[in-house]
């Protein structure tokens, strides 16, 4: 197909071009060489053009080599979740090409580096660029590569190669003038010899937006550390674990402007118990972790459940056990998050679906631990945490923080765990004039000193829980989509509510009868509002990306309802919408 | 046995340019010489990048948890003394997480040798600071610095007596295989701390920066590794000179595993005995 | 103005007659006493066992938490909240076996708390086994055959860990101890001690008769606190070398180097636990992610 | 002969040995035909205090406490009120007059000057051999029989201290018969020695695991799992077993796994706190398909709670205990007997799955002491799995198999290597980082649950399945239970028993046939929500009409049950 310009005409080879309004392109490549930056860049240019982002990073365990990928959605609407398929795949090398070209749709476009022949395969376009070439022509090396594969991609995806030198501007400015000429003059040769090369090949078009609102553009860590600071963190402890590490990271940078203390700990037990020391001196506390580093703070939980503290544990899931895949995702520790510790205690567990969600439900876990003196444990996994989202705006909430308070009384006359009507004794911080905190994590009276009668263990016992009327009664309701109705019913909770959702627009828009519920407060479990949701139904449906239906035996074990399908992946990759929408059609019936 | 006997087929996952290649070439070697065979050994390793290791080399090999190389090494050792038993972790690995462990492994001084891959960082989560990191190093996770000294383990090592304490450098490998060699030998509980460059996320303590300052005792210096004042103090010499080698050798008694497991045949080859079963029942008659 | 007795808590005292804790605590008391302090500053954090039952008896904030995790629920309260005197309690097992580790990272951290350990060298309320401390060959129902190990020396571990006050006391010797404990609750760092404690009930080995006649005070003996090898020599002294041998009580070593609290940027700012959310501080912090208009 | 049904509380200080007492009475009566049922209600603390042992001598197994005591034995007089309530109104009080208290009661009051009696035929510590002669004589039965039970109990502190304490006793025994007092129930010697075993159910577990051939047990103190730890380091010369006292709970479950990984059956056992440090642990066993032993002692929480006491609050806990899934066993004996069987069974799953195995049991369980037949020794002795043939190639791990279950092979076997990993592994045990790799992983060990299941013991139904109304327990309920429903059926209710001891993979089948055709599902438990009534409607769909709950760190009595099922029964909700 070569010709004498070097270049070739591919509308002979009749490949059709159509704008799509939900486009996917992929960046791929060994780790530490330019892929993971060359996917930041290209999320922030697509978002400066006006478009709705959803960016999921597939890393693995290692800083260098392997292969990672960064699937990057753009639309005109907001997304929650990605696509199978790509529509563009930029590879910075032959491993990650092979790897990825299985991903293109028809007429998908797969631009990488090296110096072959362009040519069609199977109805896709194959467009070796000589990426590094080029850079080192300009001085650059291999990381540099990623920037000239953007090049091209502005060329072919016909973007404004201004947006691209922008970003570049502002991501490489720290690293100097140089720096920032190289990148430039990497961007515009990639720009000229896609222009050259590929004209008017790419089949889809991500042209700059007409209208345009400036968004944000957060991961799901940054949203729950900026709900953090919403809600006025005071204190925070953790421990390096994927993928909670970037948590840590965010409010570390922000501990001085803020007045956080931030403290990396020798080890997840003492990670737990310096939290809970915390909440105990009247600070709101916090930590993040996973699934390895939350087993060693269970009995730490126990402590806070015991000795009432109010402090909140971020738990960010991926596939166990033991180590597992450290860079993966799955949601295998809801009973767990449930159950975990001895005996019984009041807890909440919230999952939100999305970083928006994540953000709100974080400012609500400090409120709830605060006015119900509990453990709150934020239930997310690595595809939330890891995933850039756009979001409009996040409005910060009055978070109603207020401690329940103590009226004066004579000195040296308080009692911690005073029982009262709703369960929730008031509180004080030791150090408060002429009044003494007795607090303890085995049974105790009224007055905080130990006590072994049956009698005070039965009042204690009741006392503590009935705070879970009063966090009934603060639960917020199931999230339902379309509407009350649908003869199937799906029910998910936490990050599965993006693709869910997605699938069933999929299947309603082909006629389905079919309505989703997504539970993110899920203990206390709403168990009296699901089953009013579910009594309708003709099938009910669980989507948990687990292998054994934790979410499925939940519901069954509070409300009695037993779901007839469990829809399960444990891969450790996320669910798709259109991959859900395609193992939901069968049992939803949807016009394939 | 030639060192290539050890080699695996597992691709490896470490950056190019890590001290861990030297590492490995060292265990290598040091196995080979002493004409150990790969299905005689057992390396337990931790989480990180350093636990990998045995992975890349044909052993035994339970890859256990984060910080938790220690008990399950004494555990096996237990239960078949006859193995070569070898831990091996980063230092957040058997530091921090894994610091408890440590010190009950000093007490108990039972026959494993533990290798650290002391890079003064978190490499595989990418940067954050470790037990050992220097003084006032930014790290992601201090960006104000770090306020703490660093973990000197071989200093503790030696205040608490243990049998055997040794630096290593990744960078000297034929020096670091003779460290190993001894470490395998010596019959109780051998500490060899690897100083090893993180080329990825630990810019101040670089190959470069070691090979200035790196001297061998012995060698460069003469040491009297039983000498305990003098090893604790060369255990704490830190900057401008960095002293490698055995440091400390004591003859404390090492774990009598024989007596703990109240027999010869390993705790693996027995057999339960019914008889003892019958007496012991007998008893609450 | 406030006396020893002024400490003291009403309710029943759970420990066995003529244990050793009793001797702790009217040291304790006797030094918040001579520090003038206030109960209602005071917050003992304590773990479990017999030793962990301290705060009960004592007129101060208390939060009695978990075996062996006494140290990092301390840090928690006094970083929260500076303004507190923060003392971590407990004992041998629960500071030296299940919390060894934390024990180690409190010594390098150098937080502003002071740290005693009730050494008994035995678990006393699970009734008798081996602790950390135990010396070698110490006959328990854990161990019938005695132990194989030789005792934990937590002196040589706060010596090699550059902790910057690491001391040993006697609870048998009421006004040595005293004079201990209010030099730790003043020190600017971690003021550690280790108590040694006759346990009258599991411990027939260290009696309070068998220490009385092995204790001195290496301040009679010139001991410079500043020359950590001199110190290590000093910690290494214990009858099990030589059972003639003597037991050194005092300051035994004092690395000079300024306190987590002093050096931590954050705490300049006033006590976290006071620090006020700031709306316009938060938004901001939102903002950082918005991404700019186009050029 | 009426059958005899006898109680007896001895009640005092911590420290006034009120054990001796206590295991001596029994000692007695086990060895005159009786069956014997001992529980202990103790503090958390070494001296002072509240303290109290109940006995019960009967002529027909007994598996829980009685309603009433015939007879209060108090070492301190001050105590002797607090157990008034649970005394017979023809029940007597035995205590000291030197005391200076006398409890107001309408009860007959026996006054013995323990305290000089022990001064002059011993030594004041020696009061309670005094009480124990007295009690003895009280009961009227022959002195002679104290002989034995005192030798063995003071035999470690050396013959003179065991004259003295016999010397003691025969002094509290003949000051009695002088005062002519006696009590209404005579228990004479009915039988010669029946022989029968009288044990606690810790020492049954630790029996249970020597059995099984256990190598390793690593532990840390922690009540009420403390007393298993001591019996196996007491016997640990004789049996050939390593007892290791290790730093913290997580070096406990991790040594267990480095021995077990290294081809030695190994073991822990530790309470609900330490298996909160346990469960990285546990997860790590789950991966690395290494068999282990978890004995999980329960007792009140949340958190430390109450040390000393009982409670059956942590099921769903150790359900779900571990990040990630992969199968477990969980096994909840009732007593001696079930316990040593348990573990049997529990070491034999964990060995032929390659899992890890929990044994759940509480401290009323461990503490009490009872009489129970006789135990009989496993025959098939636990071969462990690896000794099939040696694979001709290179030996893979994780070999994929129709059962899940890989073959088993030592470290340190020539010429080959065996490769462990946390991380999700291939076949030959290397990282992995393949969905394909993963699903396949995940099916294969999770195959694993459908061959445990089989191994399990099934659900005792008494009389049978499917009464008008169904009781179900698992674990130490199981005496109190059996015995109320007993007195219920006596009465004419048409009520039935399901009592699960294998709780985990949940006897799906087995429970349904139960309960399916039954009016009325009711469970009887020791926690605040009701674990099991809710374990059951998430494994069989099963909703139970109410609960009989008791979370006050106390075992349940007899009288209690059985009121707590009448009420239920007759469709007021629990």
């Amino acid at each position: 197909m070569g010709s004498a310009t070097g270049w070739l005409d591919w509308r002979a080879a009749g490949s059709r071009i159509t704008i799509v309004t939900d486009v996917t392109v992929v960046v791929a490549g060994e780790a530490g060489l330019g892929v993971q930056s060359a996917g930041t860049v290209l999320t922030r240019q697509l978002v400066r053009q006006g478009y709705h982002v959803f960016a999921y990073p597939n890393v693995m365990s290692r800083i260098r080599g392997g292969h990672n990928f960064t699937s990057i959605r753009v639309s005109e609407r907001p997304k929650a979740g990605i696509r199978t398929q790509a529509n563009v795949v930029l590879a910075l090398d032959e491993q990650a090409a092979q790897e990825r070209k299985a991903d293109l749709i028809e007429g998908g476009v797969l631009v990488y580096d090296s110096p072959a022949e362009p040519m069609i395969e199977a109805g896709r376009s194959i467009l070796p660029v000589p990426m590094t070439a080029i850079a080192k022509r300009l001085g650059g090396g291999p990381p540099h590569a990623g920037v000239v594969g953007l090049g091209v991609l502005c060329a072919l995806n016909s973007q404004p190669l201004r947006a691209l030198q922008a970003v570049l501007k502002e991501q490489f400015e720290a690293r100097g003038a140089e720096a920032g000429r190289l990148n430039a003059a990497c961007a515009q040769a990639g720009f000229e010899y896609g222009r050259e090369r590929f004209r008017g090949v790419c089949p889809c078009l991500i042209p700059e937006l007409a209208s345009w609102e400036s968004r944000l553009l957060l991961t799901g860590a940054q949203a729950i550390g900026l709900g953090a600071l919403a809600a006025g963190v005071q204190f925070y402890a953790g421990y390096p674990m994927s993928p909670s590490t970037a948590i840590l990271e965010y409010l570390a940078g922000k501990a001085e402007e803020f007045g956080i203390v931030v403290e990396q700990v020798e080890d997840e037990v003492s990670v737990i118990n310096m939290v809970a020391g915390a909440a105990f001196a009247g600070a709101r506390a916090m930590t993040a972790t996973s699934g390895g580093g939350f087993a060693l703070m269970v009995e730490g939980i126990g402590l806070a459940g015991m000795a009432e503290l109010p402090l909140v544990v971020v738990v960010g899931m991926r596939p166990g056990p033991a180590t597992g895949f450290p860079t993966r995702t799955e949601q295998a520790e809801l009973l767990y998050a449930a159950d975990c510790s001895q005996d019984e205690f009041p807890r909440v567990v919230l999952a939100p679906g999305t970083a928006e969600q994540a953000f709100y439900a974080t400012v609500r876990a400090f409120g709830l631990a605060q006015r119900f003196q509990s453990p709150v444990i934020v239930l997310t996994d690595q595809f939330l945490l890891d995933s850039s989202w756009t979001v409009g705006n996040l409005q910060l909430p009055i978070a109603n923080l207020q401690l329940a308070g103590r009226q004066s009384g004579a000195a040296y006359s308080f009692r911690r765990f005073e029982i009262t009507e709703s369960g929730v004794s008031p509180f004080l911080r030791p150090g408060t004039r002429e009044q003494l905190v007795m607090s303890m994590g085995g049974e105790h009276d009224e007055s905080g000193l130990g006590s072994e009668d049956a009698g005070n263990r039965v009042r204690m016992m009741e006392k503590r829980m009935r705070k879970l009327e009063g966090l009934r009664q603060e639960a917020a309701g199931l999230h339902e989509f379309p509407g009350r109705g649908g003869a199937t019913v799906v029910v998910c909770f936490g990050s599965v509510f993006g693709p869910l959702r997605e699938a069933v627009e999929i299947l309603a828009g082909e006629g389905a009868d079919i309505g989703m519920v997504h539970i993110s407060d899920i203990v206390p479990f709403p168990a009296k509002e699901l089953a009013q949701r579910l009594a309708g139904a003709k099938t009910v449906v669980c989507v948990e990306q687990n292998s054994t239906g934790q979410l499925a035996r939940l519901v069954r074990r509070e409300t009695g309802f037993g779901p007839d399908e469990i829809i399960l992946r444990f891969d450790g990759r996320p669910f798709t919408g259109d991959g859900l929408a395609e193992r939901l059609r069968p049992i939803a019936g949807g016009a394939g | 046995m030639k060192p290539q006997e050890f080699n695996s087929t597992d691709p490896i996952a470490w950056c190019p340019g890590c001290g861990n290649f030297g590492i490995r070439e060292a265990v290598k070697l040091a196995l080979s010489e002493l004409g150990i065979a790969p299905w005689q050994t057992c390396f337990v390793s931790g989480i990180g990048q350093a636990p990998k290791l045995p992975h890349y080399i044909t052993c035994n090999l339970f890859n256990g948890l984060h910080g938790r190389t220690l008990p399950v090494a004494i555990g096996a050792k237990l239960a078949n003394p006859e193995l070569v038993v070898i831990a091996e972790g980063g230092d957040g690995d058997g530091y921090a997480e894994g610091a408890n462990h440590f010190l009950a492994a000093l007490r108990r001084n039972a026959d494993i040798t533990y290798l650290v891959h002391d890079n003064q960082i978190y490499g595989l989560t990418k940067g954050q600071t470790s037990p050992t990191s220097e003084m006032g190093m930014v790290t992601r996770s201090t960006p104000w610095g770090v306020i703490m000294p660093a973990f000197n383990a071989p200093a503790l090592a030696i205040a608490l007596d243990a049998g055997f304490v040794a630096r290593g450098f990744a960078g000297n490998v034929p020096h670091l295989a003779g460290l190993i060699q001894q470490a395998i030998r010596h019959p109780g509980f051998a500490l060899v701390d690897i100083l090893q460059p993180c080329v990825s996320f630990n810019k101040v303590n670089t190959a470069k920066w070691y090979r200035h300052r790196v001297y061998e005792l012995g060698k460069d210096e003469p040491h009297d590794p039983t000498d305990r004042r003098r090893a604790f103090f060369k255990a704490r010499e830190w900057g401008d000179r960095i002293p490698i080698g055995v440091l400390y050798r004591s003859e404390r008694r090492p774990y009598d595993i024989a007596r703990a497991t109240h027999g010869t045949t390993p705790l693996a080859a027995r057999e339960p005995d019914p008889a003892v079963i019958t007496r012991l029942t007998e008893r609450f008659r | 103005m406030l006396t020893a007795e002024y400490w003291s808590r009403a309710g029943e005292n759970a420990w066995c007659p003529g244990c050793g804790n009793f001797g702790i605590l009217s040291a304790l008391k006797q030094a918040l006493a001579e520090l003038q302090l206030e109960p209602w500053r005071v917050c003992i954090v304590s773990g479990i066992g017999q030793a962990g039952k301290l705060p009960h008896y004592v007129k101060c904030n208390f939060l009695h938490g978990l075996h062996g995790r006494a140290l990092p629920t301390a840090i928690g309260v006094k970083l929260a909240n500076p303004g507190l005197k923060v003392i971590a309690v407990g004992g041998d097992g629960d500071m030296y076996g299940e919390g060894g580790g934390a024990l180690l990272h409190a010594f390098r951290r150098n937080p502003e708390i002071a740290c005693f350990v009730h050494n008994n060298g035995v678990y006393g309320l699970t009734k008798g086994q081996a602790s950390p401390t135990s010396a070698a060959g110490f006959r328990t129902r854990a161990t019938p055959e005695g132990t194989a190990l030789p005792g934990f020396n937590p002196l040589a571990a706060g010596i090699a860990m550059s902790g910057t006050f690491v001391a040993r006391g006697f609870a048998g010797d009421r006004e040595g101890l005293t004079r201990l404990m209010v030099l730790a609750l003043k020190h600017k760092g971690f003021g550690f001690i280790d108590i040694l404690q006759p346990c009258v009930t599991y411990n027939k080995v260290n009696t309070h008769k068998w220490y009385q006649e092995r204790v001195f005070d290496i301040g009679t003996r010139q001991h410079d606190p500043l020359d950590i090898e001199r110190a290590l020599e000093r910690a290494r002294e214990w009858p099990e070398a030589d059972p003639e041998g003597r037991i050194p009580l005092g300051l035994f070593y004092s690395a000079q180097r300024p306190s987590y609290d002093e050096q931590l940027p954050v705490l300049r700012q006033g006590a976290p636990v006071e620090a006020r959310p700031d709306p316009r501080k938060v938004e901001q912090a939102i903002e950082e992610f918005r991404q700019h208009g186009r050029d | 002969m009426a059958g005899i049904d006898f109680g007896l509380i001895v009640t005092g200080q911590a420290g006034q040995g009120l054990q001796v007492i206590a295991q001596a009475l029994a000692g007695v009566f086990v060895r005159s035909g009786y069956h014997v049922f001992v529980s202990q209600d103790v503090m958390s603390r070494i001296r002072g205090g509240h303290n109290f042992t109940r006995v019960r001598i009967a002529t027909k197994p007994v598996g829980a406490d009685a309603d009433r005591a015939q007879m209060l034995v108090a070492l301190d007089a001050k105590l002797a009120s607090l157990h008034l309530s649970e005394l017979a109104d023809d029940g007597l009080v035995l205590i000291d007059p030197d005391d200076g208290s006398r409890p107001e009661t309408g009860h007959e009051i026996v006054a013995v000057p323990l305290r000089r009696l022990a001064r002059e035929h011993g030594r004041e510590v020696m009061t309670n051999s005094v009480a124990l002669g007295a009690a003895l004589a009280l009961l009227q039965h022959d002195p002679e029989a104290l002989r034995r039970p005192i030798q063995e109990l003071f035999a470690g502190k050396g013959q003179a201290v065991a004259d003295e304490n016999l010397a003691c006793a025969r002094a509290g025994f003949d000051f009695v018969c002088a005062e002519g007092r006696t009590c209404r129930e005579r228990i004479p010697r009915i039988a010669e020695d029946a022989g029968r075993l009288f044990l606690t159910g810790a020492q049954a577990l630790g029996l249970g695991a020597i059995a099984a051939g256990v190598r390793l047990v690593a532990g840390y103190p922690m009540s009420p799992a403390t007393p298993i730890f001591e019996f196996c380091a007491r016997n640990a010369a004789e049996a050939g077993i390593a007892v290791e006292l290790v730093e913290d709970e997580i070096a406990a479950i991790n040594m267990a796994l480095g021995a077990a990984f290294a081809g030695a059956r190994a073991m822990t056992c530790t309470a609900g706190g330490g298996f909160c440090l346990m469960n990285e642990g546990l997860s790590l066993a789950g991966m690395t398909e290494t068999p282990v032993v978890i004995m999980v002692g329960m007792r009140p929480g949340p958190a430390t709670g109450l040390a000393t006491r009982t409670a059956q609050a942590d099921l769903l806990f150790c359900l779900s205990a571990g990040h990630g899934e992969f199968p477990r066993a969980v096994l909840a004996p009732a007593d001696p007997e079930q316990a040593f069987h348990a573990t049997i069974r529990a070491f034999r799953i964990a060995e032929e799955f390659q899992t890890p195995v929990i044994v759940l049991f509480d401290q009323f369980m461990a503490d009490a002491t009872r009489t129970i037949g006789n135990l009989q020794l496993p025959i098939a002795n636990l071969q462990s799995a690896e000794r099939q043939s040696l694979p001709e190639g290179a030996y893979r791990r994780y070999e994929a198999s129709e059962s899940g279950v890989s073959p088993f092979l030592r470290p340190g076997t020539k010429g080959q290597l065996v490769y462990v990993d946390s991380d999700e592994h291939n076949e030959e045990g290397h990282i992995t980082e393949s969905a394909e790799v993963r699903v396949r992983m995940v099916e294969k060990r999770a195959r694993k649950a459908g061959g445990i299941a089989v191994m399990l013991e099934p659900p005792e139904v008494w009389p049978g399945p499917g009464r008008k109304t169904m009781v179900v327990g698992f674990g130490s309920t199981r005496g109190a239970v059996l015995e109320a429903v007993e007195r219920l059926r006596g009465k004419g209710l048409d009520v039935g028993v399901l009592h699960i001891c294998d709780i985990w993979p949940f006897p799906i089948d087995s429970v349904r046939a139960a309960l399916e055709d039954s009016r009325r599902v009711i469970t009887v438990e020791n926690n605040w929500s009701g674990q099991v009534a809710r374990l059951l409607r998430q494994e069989a769909g099963i909703t139970a009409a109410g609960s009989v709950r008791r979370f006050d760190g106390r075992q349940f009595a007899v009288a209690e049950v059985a009121a707590g099922i009448e009420r239920l029964a007759e469709g007021k909700t629990g």
